[in-house]
């Protein structure tokens, strides 16, 4: 009797069903083929590509805190050229939607990095904009704090591609919405949030910072209300579809996030717990919506606003 | 595999005090493990710990499908860990990770530092004792923790086990490199060489750092097993990465989740400033 | 062997140790009283006070999230009369440093209540300024994020009391530093951080938010990294004290904020789980300063630091 | 009190669908409770989830020093409860809170929904029902739900108890309020209220505000136990607060968990709009 609708409409974007993974936590989608079939999902999107490869951050790079994991990879990746020679061709095959996840240091880098991810390379459903790293000690985080970089980046990419455009946003703002706003007048077709909160964990025996960076990007369980809040806000104030992120750990959290606002939800820390976590969220939402009495999945999206 | 396995021992061994805890497990896992591989395991079901703890396979029984780890009581995670019960159910992932070669003939010396031993005991145990000699260092910081690490196992293995200690309780007072360098000094090493000496260590970075020279600069093959701080475990994040260099000299990384733990000695740069 | 000299100097405030309890938390000094002997305390940090009484919030008020707690008050309090007539003589009692903590919704607000608090007012240790209290609709986030409302509020404050000032700083913004520089031009002795973190959750079967008041403050383990992370980078551009509040739940975490450069740490949201927590957490902290050979707990403040 | 206190029973009782447990502590804090207290519970460890869970006290047992809760298992709190064993320590805070008035003499008119019947449980208890004689409404889902929140223990108790279910499984088929609502209209009332009646009601609020209504109306004393959600459960966070109408007409806050759980019910502002 499963006779939900799950499509998701993301402006032209259709996934299958609500539920992708993050960035960065699914690696290039087959490190969590033999726990989890990627084929039931949405979607995933892959660690973010810069123009040129990158080792990222020295290690330690990873910290736990309570219901929360600080990560400091500093866009550890191939490059773009050996992403689109040894990666892309296998992510085509992937029988679900591939968003590429993708990070610069310069509007150049972007429009580089757009401009090479088209519509017609099979197997590429969107571009993700990642301009709220913060791990990265120049440029990253100003575009994702700034709105006027915000909307510059936008732009270089929207016109560098015709793929559909996800903004990820930076939770790490005094107003998220201005944010939006800017992303929006940019050009963006769809916005993702949140990236990671800035945060840092000292270890109190050798008395520095645990992360050989010293701050990471705070994931996990711990930041759901800030990213709630965060979706619920935007979903006010802008009129682009959102895919929410940010703590989401169980199918209740998915639902969550649809009611605040979210056509999609990303599936990021959680999995390093639990890699059925997308399969129980999916099957969670449906079960949902069964038997709330919705015929699509769509139908609770934004239910949450007056 | 991602499974829920059955706990069939999970219990203190020796000085209390050394909060060493032996934990053997149910399951299939145990037909495809291989020496110097690791569980992922779940402590908690709650989010607080939120992440799973790697453990090191310190034995397999295929035949009976068990795995036997052991681990030692340090934080949350692992005193979480102590609360499983026999027959309580625990969540894995595993086995990870790459292995340590299996020598089929010559000699095998093995230098283990503190709690670097456990996984060394798997290798020990996938040994034909017969056709390959093994030879043990192992440093710890006293005689009680050496008990509590079980000491008696491996005196009992047939293994050639020599032993330091920081305060001097058992052994050469000292540390376990200075057992390495003694020996790679000693001529009777020559015949050891001569006899396809291979070997293998695990142990703080610092020791792993100072063994990998000694052996490096005694033409000693050497495999490493490397710990880092992970999330994932299987390669996705990329939290857990250890920097290496290629034979074109380029520096890179692998994960220690994926590539490792295992590495050969001689690609890993200990000093990484990247 | 208790030979650690546990005094603690934030500029002309001096406490007889470091350990004071959360503004918001601990109620007027008296509720706690049956379970932590407030004698044994660096000080008390007693419910905002704004100059006319306010009912607060309606219900709920209170969400519980991961390793965090939402709470949606909304500044409750007797006003600023009855709190002098009958919360004032009682607190004035207390064998503990008593703060103060103000909240308003004007600059003029401000101004009344610091000029009625001064140190003839027996009983009164410091006045700390809420400019960050998240559950305000007008005003109050407004001083809290904006740097220059935030300069002109401290500076008010600081004209009209004799008081030492602690200016309490909103985690909600782009920019940190920004603000600490700014209640430092405005005049603050002292700096305490962080408030809460604006958040929200949403209940999934009646699809809508849990808080009546939509959206709150996130307290708690939770936001710990993020805390850690304001005071170091705080310590590191501003010359003020520290009081380093977010999450402290041990002793561990509490010495964390001491390295990254806290001068005291507050304690909040643990004293609703365990009301012994501010003495676990004094004696775990002289103790770490014995084993680590510290005479006085003053050395450990900003030891992350380079 | 803040006490670790032992656990001396804790088990599902009745239907297990209907998750309903009991739970006996054993401690001093039995020595001074009074009916309609609660106790603040931690369920976990860890910090997730962080915060205790107020749990009414259902029966005092002085001499042994003991008291018994009853709790639904609802999420996750609850489901952690559960877990704790015989003999294990639970650290509670309490007793907390307001207490019902005891009725040296008269009659007593109870009403009950749902779990509310719990709290209500150690108000029976503490009646001397050789002087005051009680009346019980007391709804409920469906007969499952009532026979797991011990409908046998009331039944032997003396209690004089009128049943609505809402699937007429047992009782009347409808609100515990249509049960209220007929008695107050029946003829005997009028020899009950001569005799000194006053009453005392437990449940989801909208069921108490519909009783309130109803007592006031016919002047009836009532006395209702609220819940709210609540962080320190001492009146420290003003979390749990209600809207109360003081003498004046002014509309004040109180706090559930200090000036309440019990208040009178007709200082309770039942549609606050603040
Ligand atoms: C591949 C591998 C194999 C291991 N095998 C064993 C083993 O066989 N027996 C054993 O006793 N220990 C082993 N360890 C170390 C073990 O994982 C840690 O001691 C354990 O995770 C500590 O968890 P905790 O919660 O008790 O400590 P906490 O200090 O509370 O842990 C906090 C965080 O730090 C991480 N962490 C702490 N110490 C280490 C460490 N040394 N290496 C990596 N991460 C760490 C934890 O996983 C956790 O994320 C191994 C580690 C790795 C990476
Ligand atoms: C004074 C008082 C006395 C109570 N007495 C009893 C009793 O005797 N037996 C019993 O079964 N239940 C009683 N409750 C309700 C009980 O506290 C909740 O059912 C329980 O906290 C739910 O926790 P959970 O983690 O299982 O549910 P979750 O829904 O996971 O809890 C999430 C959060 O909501 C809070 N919460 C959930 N439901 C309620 C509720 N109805 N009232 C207040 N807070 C809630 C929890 O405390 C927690 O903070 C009482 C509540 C109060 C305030
Ligand atoms: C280890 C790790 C690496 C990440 N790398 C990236 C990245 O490369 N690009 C990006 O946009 N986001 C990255 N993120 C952020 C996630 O995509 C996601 O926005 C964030 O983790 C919040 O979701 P979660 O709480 O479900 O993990 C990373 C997160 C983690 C934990
Ligand atoms: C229930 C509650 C009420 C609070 N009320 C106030 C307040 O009135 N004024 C204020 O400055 N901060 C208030 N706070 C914020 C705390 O003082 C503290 O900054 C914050 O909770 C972070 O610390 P914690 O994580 O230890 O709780 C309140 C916090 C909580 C949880
Ligand atoms: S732990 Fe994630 S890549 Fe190794
Ligand atoms: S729960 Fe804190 S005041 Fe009632």
């Amino acid at each position: 009797m499963r006779n939900v609708d799950m499509r998701t409409e993301l402006g032209e974007l259709i996934l299958r069903n609500p539920v992708v993974t993050s960035s960065g936590t699914y690696g290039f989608g087959e490190e969590y083929a033999p726990y989890c079939p990627v084929s039931i999902l949405g979607g995933i999107t892959v660690k973010g590509i810069t123009p040129l490869p990158r080792l990222g951050n020295p290690v330690p790079r990873l910290a736990e805190t309570p219901s929360g994991l600080l990560n400091s990879v500093g866009l550890e990746n191939p490059g773009l050229v050996e992403f689109r020679n040894s990666y892309l061709p296998k992510l085509a095959l992937l029988d679900t939607a591939v968003i590429v996840n993708i990070s610069g240091f310069s509007p150049d880098d972007y429009t580089l990095l757009a401009s090479s991810f088209q519509k017609k390379d099979t197997g590429i459903a969107a571009l993700e904009v990642n301009i709220s790293c913060p791990n990265i000690k120049h440029g990253g985080m100003a575009f994702g704090t700034n709105p006027r970089s915000a909307e510059e980046v936008i732009e270089a990419v929207k016109k560098n591609t015709d793929l559909p455009v996800i903004a990820k946003l930076s939770p790490n703002v005094t107003d998220i919405v201005e944010m939006a706003k800017a992303v929006e007048s940019g050009g963006a077709d769809i916005i993702s949030l949140i990236n990671t909160l800035l945060g840092m964990s000292i270890d109190i025996q050798t008395q520095k910072p645990l992360l050989a960076n010293k701050m990471g990007g705070l994931s996990g369980p711990a930041v759901r209300p800030v990213a709630v809040r965060m979706v619920y806000q935007v979903y006010e104030a802008v009129g682009l579809p959102i895919v929410g992120m940010g703590g989401i750990s169980t199918w209740q959290d998915a639902v969550e996030f649809m009611l605040a606002g979210a056509s999609a939800v990303s599936i990021g820390t959680v999995n390093f717990v639990n890699p059925l976590a997308p399969v129980d969220i999916l099957n969670g939402i449906e079960e949902y919506c069964l038997k709330k009495g919705y015929r699509s999945v769509r139908e609770i999206v934004g239910l949450a606003h007056e | 595999m991602y499974l829920k396995v059955r706990v069939i021992e999970n219990r203190s061994i020796g000085h209390p005090a050394q909060g060493i805890f032996r934990l053997v497990l149910s399951g299939q896992a145990a037909k495809i493990a291989k020496p110097g591989q690791f569980l992922h395991i779940q402590v908690s079901d709650t989010y607080d710990p939120l992440l799973r703890r790697p453990l090191s396979i310190a034995g397999i029984d295929k035949n009976k499908e068990e795995i036997t780890i052991y681990y030692k009581l340090l934080g949350r995670g692992t005193d979480l860990l102590t609360h499983f019960k026999e027959n309580d159910y625990l969540s894995i992932m595993g086995p990870l990770g790459s292995e340590f070669t299996v020598p089929q003939q010559g000699e095998l010396l093995l230098i283990a530092g503190g709690i670097g031993i456990f996984p060394l005991y798997s290798l020990i145990q996938a040994i034909d004792q017969e056709k390959v000699k093994i030879h043990l260092l192992w440093g710890g910081e006293n005689i009680d923790f050496l008990e509590s690490a079980d000491l008696k196992y491996l005196v009992n293995s047939g293994v050639n086990v020599k032993i330091s200690t920081m305060d001097g309780s058992l052994g050469h007072k000292g540390l376990v490199t200075d057992l390495l360098q003694e020996m790679v000094q000693d001529s009777s090493m020559i015949a050891l060489r001569c006899n396809n000496l291979v070997s293998a260590a695990c142990g703080p970075k610092g020791m792993l750092k100072a063994t990998a020279e000694i052996c490096l600069n005694n033409d000693i093959p050497l495999e490493v097993s490397l710990e880092e701080r992970m999330a994932c475990g299987i390669g996705a994040c990329l939290g857990c990465v250890c920097t290496v260099r290629g034979a074109d000299g380029t520096v890179k990384r692998k994960r220690v989740c994926k590539e490792g733990p295992v590495f050969r000695a001689k690609e890993v740069v200990w000093d990484a400033e990247c």
